[in-house]
């Protein structure tokens, strides 16, 4: 398989505060692969940083093999990846159909749009119901599809999710990895930041263990579930 | 009557129940640990009790007085206190500038002694005092840094030592090791320990790390949807049923 | 803060400071010591501004706080005959209970909303000025305020402030004083609480500072000094009316401080000098002047955020290279 | 108050509320994307009216294309404000609207060197005589205004839910961020909110050119005023901004007829006060700013 994105030894800096200190990470075409660790472990800061929200200070970003370290976030994303945020943030006063024209801003081609707006309709029944209502006023976990819904929209080669279970239900949580399951069937490479180890664990194809801006170890995910100190430190047990 | 008690208290926003009629009681000289899996209302629990959100229905009640609906300065004034989740502190001062700030209230604040400096004997109390705390949780070297300057574990602790600085009764502590590694973990754990021991206040934290809760906890109360779940010591909270399927049960999530 | 070294170095230059004030009326022509005067109210009001900015709170309405220290001044001192020393306290507890007033419904708001209903009820203070002739004289506004004096003439201790040296003195000490006050307060505790509002509010509530209240008293403090530095300009000039009250005047006030930055007690009294100075220079330029402050101040804002104040501590360490001093921090 | 009076101060209150809602709706705008506020707005007002002045009293061509004409001159003028002035100090909020007191300055220096200061340049009224409505006379000047600002507003809202653009506009207000994510330029969108801005203000002010003095500091009390009507109707509310527009208008006019001007301008800024402390927010304003 090849290598689709890289992280070089990325480090970022909020002011003083360095908030990663020394990241690599890769990721191959087709995977995923996952970040997990407590809060402030960095793991936000590492997919803001792909999607070019914040700059690296030091290290490098590669996306098939070219630096994409200095290009603007929306250019970022014109390159075929999309970054879902943590908290969702769907536009909330805008209707669940405008969220997902928003993620198809730079598509020209409306008929291509329109054939996408369908396909994440048939990943998401929920959302076709409610295509005209505002976004804000929806569930959390309806707006966590809406959030993946968006991000569908720009057919994206590689999709950035950061904690797409937070505060959603059990059941939600179930639904949501069956979700992330089809979208990667459909052949998209995902990069999966969780807090929730064991279900990030569950999904992953290999797994990235975070600690303080550090990766503290890195393995196969199915490795990293039978690893005592992960089990002990992460799945609570 | 218990020192600290929360009772059927409920917050909603707008539509979103967050939290559903917790009951909650605290003895004093007790570390009581809340926690609950992301999205539990833990957050919203801490603060509408520390006085940020006024409660949509229920009370809190602290030293038999209701103080839910109170602004927090004046809760702080009552002697119940609290840290943030954030390092929260005043930047560009020294650790020990910020931690005299913190002793507004037990300084003479009046206009006349900002501008004439009377009392000077009290203020030579409030640098002590300061001092000892700062010392007392191990920032002695800090003391001449300014805040910002500081590591992440440390602005931690500064914002225990700032919270300590107002001689609380009730320590309450949000998320007290938030993006810690292991090493800055113990160092916290062994801190309040220390505060409890030492000067008997009573701790109240909201907590997402579990090792942590365990080892620190006296009693456990958890939350999950907004409700309360489960209280008890922390090994019956450990082999409940009802927790480990609050916490794990997205076990068969992917079957 | 560094104590002994660096306080021992400030006060020399202070000293320097008010000793080359002291030593103007000697060299300088009277329409200058005129300026002087009208300058040394500018500084009062300033460094009473920049008090109020510490905790984040930019008004845009302490021009207008100084107009109405200025009414009541001349209000006081025609109309009701009121002599000079109970005519100033009066005139600055009048605009403390104005500033309260204010106070009020803009501590409901923060950042920018507060910045604009600042404006808006400014505005209304002016308006009353205009709408109602008794007592603010309309749009004439109030003319012929008595000048001070101190005694009467043939007594032994009479002052005659229509000696625009004696007056210039009057305003020297009422500056040298409030700007003593100034900077006892900015180094206090209730200074920094004030501080600590800016840096982080919430913080502050949680130790137990009550912030509504603490920025309702920095309007109030604020607007006391305002108020002196009104009841000077009343006196000084002799007439006032609304005009001289237009948000023109409130724009070349935010471009002091911006220009000579609010961090540091030091900051609005560079702004204010070396803007002072360059609107004396710039006299030639009659009505392109607003033009160059208007530059200024875009320039200061995109190129120099902090202001003229961030070159101290480069000023400082060159000083203190000068005595042979190495800097402490 | 006769009936005609009343019919009369209405309709003035309609066009009153009809100018302030299409000189607010410009600054709410700006507000809403990137909390851009400009000081100066009342003087983009300004350069509309001078744009008349000149198109249309000096060289002579038709009313209408001078008014045309202020939309793009303008919305020039405000594209240069956000990149010159509102891009370098992005994340201040006071001091972008400070170096717009800057720039204000600039502006009335140069047009009063240029057309001169204390002078009144009064335009001749292009649509003279009256309409008479239940018995009451106005001019159709002033009426005219009521079509123009249901054009440009409802041009505006068209824009905002209809248009690829607009909705990116009405993303960047609501998360920026994520907006960015969407692959929205971020400062694309803060210069077509300035453009939009300025050119808003521009047309309003041609469309007082005829009815005001037009002099250099003439954009004062409308920009005041618009700062007023956005507070609140909710600072970044664009129909907030409309309502509180009209509200104000009936304030304004109603209250100069019966009392005079001085006393409209208290009680709409009382009016201000009172929702301050009722709603800190604004009438439709869910931000707190």
């Amino acid at each position: 398989m090849t290598l689709l994105l890289e992280l070089k030894n990325t480090a970022v800096h909020y002011g003083k505060v360095e908030a990663t200190r020394d990241i690599s990470i890769k990721v191959l075409e087709g995977d995923i692969v996952t970040l997990i660790g407590a809060n402030g472990a960095g793991k936000s800061t590492t997919l803001r940083m792909i999607s070019g929200l914040v700059r690296p200070s030091s290290g490098e970003v590669l996306f098939e093999g070219n630096s994409i370290t200095h290009l603007p976030p929306e250019e970022i994303t014109g390159i075929g990846i999309a970054h879902i945020p943590e908290g969702r943030r769907v536009f909330p006063q805008m209707t669940v159909m405008e969220n997902l024209e928003m993620g198809a801003y730079l598509r020209k081609d409306p008929k291509e749009v329109a054939r996408n707006i369908e396909l994440v309709f048939s990943h998401f029944k929920r959302l076709k119901e409610r295509v005209n209502q505002a976004a804000g006023t929806m569930s959390g976990g309806e707006q966590q599809m809406l959030a993946m819904g968006r991000a569908l929209m720009s057919s994206p080669r590689l999709i950035l999710m950061d904690e797409p279970s937070l505060g959603l239900s059990p059941i939600m949580c179930q639904e949501i990895a069956r979700i992330i399951k089809q979208i990667h069937a459909h052949g998209s490479t995902i990069v999966l930041v969780e807090q929730n180890a064991r279900l990030a664990l569950a999904l992953a194809d290999y797994g990235y263990v975070l600690e303080t801006g550090d990766v503290a170890l890195e393995g196969k995910a199915e490795d990293l579930r039978e690893d005592d100190e992960v089990r002990k430190t992460y799945l609570g047990m | 009557m218990s020192f600290f008690s929360v009772k059927g208290l409920s917050k909603h926003f707008g539509g979103l129940v967050a939290n559903n009629s917790i009951d909650l009681d605290v003895e004093k000289g007790e570390i009581r640990g809340v926690i609950g899996p992301n999205g539990a209302g833990k957050t919203t629990f801490f603060n509408v009790v520390s006085g940020f959100y006024t409660p949509t229905s229920g009370t809190v009640e602290f030293k038999g007085k209701v103080i839910s609906g109170l602004h927090s300065s004046k809760i702080a004034k009552l002697g119940a206190v609290r840290t943030f989740q954030r390092a929260a502190l005043f930047p560009e001062f020294t650790v020990l500038e910020n931690v005299i700030i913190a002793r507004h209230l037990n300084a003479d604040t009046s206009l006349l002694n900002a501008i004439f400096r009377h009392n000077t004997k009290a203020e030579a109390g409030n640098l002590a005092r300061s001092k000892e705390i700062i010392e007392f949780l191990g920032l002695k070297d800090e003391q001449d840094n300014l805040a910002l300057n500081l590591s992440h574990g440390h602005q931690r602790v500064l914002g225990v030592a700032m919270a300590l600085a107002t001689e609380p009764e009730l320590l309450m502590l949000d998320e007290p090791v938030a993006g810690m590694n292991s090493s800055e973990k113990a160092v916290m754990v062994g801190l309040i320990k220390k505060i409890r021991d030492t000067w008997g206040i009573t701790v109240l934290l909201v907590e997402h790390d579990m090792k942590t809760v365990m080892s620190l906890c006296d009693k456990i109360t958890v939350l999950d949807f907004g409700e309360k779940l489960a209280e008890g010591l922390p090994e019956e909270i450990i082999n409940n049923d009802k927790v480990i399927e609050a916490y794990l049960g997205a076990d068969d999530i992917v079957a | 803060m560094s104590k002994s070294n660096s306080s021992s170095f400030i006060w020399l230059p202070v000293v320097i400071v008010i000793g080359l004030f002291c030593f103007a009326p000697q060299v300088v022509s009277a329409y200058r010591l005129e300026l002087l005067t009208i300058f040394l109210i500018n500084v009062i009001l300033a460094q009473s501004y920049r008090l109020m900015t510490t905790t984040g709170d930019w008004t845009l309405c302490h021009y207008i706080l100084m107009g109405v220290g200025a009414y009541a001044t001349g209000i006081l001192a025609k109309k009701f005959g009121v002599p000079f020393y109970a005519a100033m306290p009066l005139a600055a507890v009048i605009t403390v209970g104005v500033s309260l007033i204010l106070a009020l419904p803009l501590s409901r708001t923060i950042g920018f909303a507060f910045f604009i209903a600042s404006f808006a009820l400014g505005e209304f203070i002016r308006h009353v000025w205009l709408k109602f002739h008794t007592p603010f004289g309309g749009a004439r506004g109030v003319n012929g305020i008595p000048k001070l004096e101190i005694g009467q003439q043939g007594d032994w201790y009479f002052i005659d402030f229509w000696d625009s040296t004696n007056f210039y003195f009057f305003t020297l000490i009422f500056t040298v004083l409030a700007l003593l006050v100034l900077y006892r307060i900015d180094r206090s505790r209730v200074g920094n609480a004030w501080k600590s509002i800016y840096a982080d509010s919430e913080l502050c509530e949680s130790i137990g500072i009550n912030v509504t209240r603490y920025r309702v008293l920095i309007f109030c403090v604020a607007g006391f000094f305002a108020g002196i530095a009104g009841s000077l300009l009343a006196y000084q000039v002799g007439s006032i009316d609304p005009h001289n009250f237009e948000m023109v005047e409130m724009v070349y006030l935010i471009i002091w401080v911006v220009v000579g930055g609010v961090k540091t007690y030091w900051g609005p009294l560079i702004g204010v000098f070396s803007m002072s100075l360059v609107f004396e220079l710039a006299r030639p330029l009659q009505e392109w002047r607003p033009l160059l402050f208007g530059l200024i101040l875009i320039l200061f804002l995109v190129f120099m955020p902090g202001g003229l104040e961030t070159l101290l501590p480069r000023i400082k360490s060159f000083f203190l290279g000068l005595v042979g001093k190495k800097e402490v921090r | 108050m006769g009936f005609e009076t009343f019919v009369q101060t209405f309709a003035n209150a309609l066009v009153l509320g009809s100018i302030y809602a299409m000189v607010a709706v410009g600054l709410a705008l700006a507000f809403g994307v990137m909390q851009m506020a400009n000081f100066s707005h009342g003087e983009l007002f300004m350069a509309g009216a001078y744009v008349v002045y000149v198109l249309y009293s000096l060289v002579g061509l038709p009313f209408l294309v001078a008014v045309v004409a202020a939309f793009p001159i303008v919305a020039l003028i405000g594209m240069l404000f956000e990149r010159v002035l509102f891009r370098p100090t992005r994340g201040n909020v006071l001091s972008g609207f400070m170096a717009t007191a800057g720039a204000g300055f600039i502006m009335q220096v140069l047009v009063g060197q240029q057309w001169g200061v204390g002078l009144m340049r009064s335009v001749v009224v292009p649509y003279k005589g009256s309409a008479e409505i239940l018995g009451a006379a106005i001019s159709w000047q002033r009426l005219v205004i009521i079509p123009a600002t249901i054009i440009m507003v409802g041009g505006l809202w068209f824009f905002l839910k209809k248009v690829k653009a607009g909705k990116g506009l009405r993303a960047c207000a609501q998360d920026p961020e994520a907006a960015v994510l969407q692959g929205i330029s971020l400062n694309k969108m803060t210069s077509l909110a300035m453009l939009l801005s300025g050119g808003f203000a521009g047309v309003s002010g041609a469309l007082m050119a005829p009815i005001i003095p037009v002099t250099p500091y003439m954009g004062h009390v409308y920009g005041v005023t618009a700062f007023i009507v956005v507070i609140v109707g909710g600072m970044a509310s664009i129909e907030g901004a409309v309502l509180a527009a009209f509200i104000l208008g009936f304030i304004h006019t109603f209250i100069s007829t019966v009392y005079d001007s001085v006393t409209a301008t208290m009680v709409g800024v009382l009016f201000m006060a009172i929702v301050l402390v009722v709603k800190p927010t604004g009438l439709l304003g869910n931000v707190k700013v």
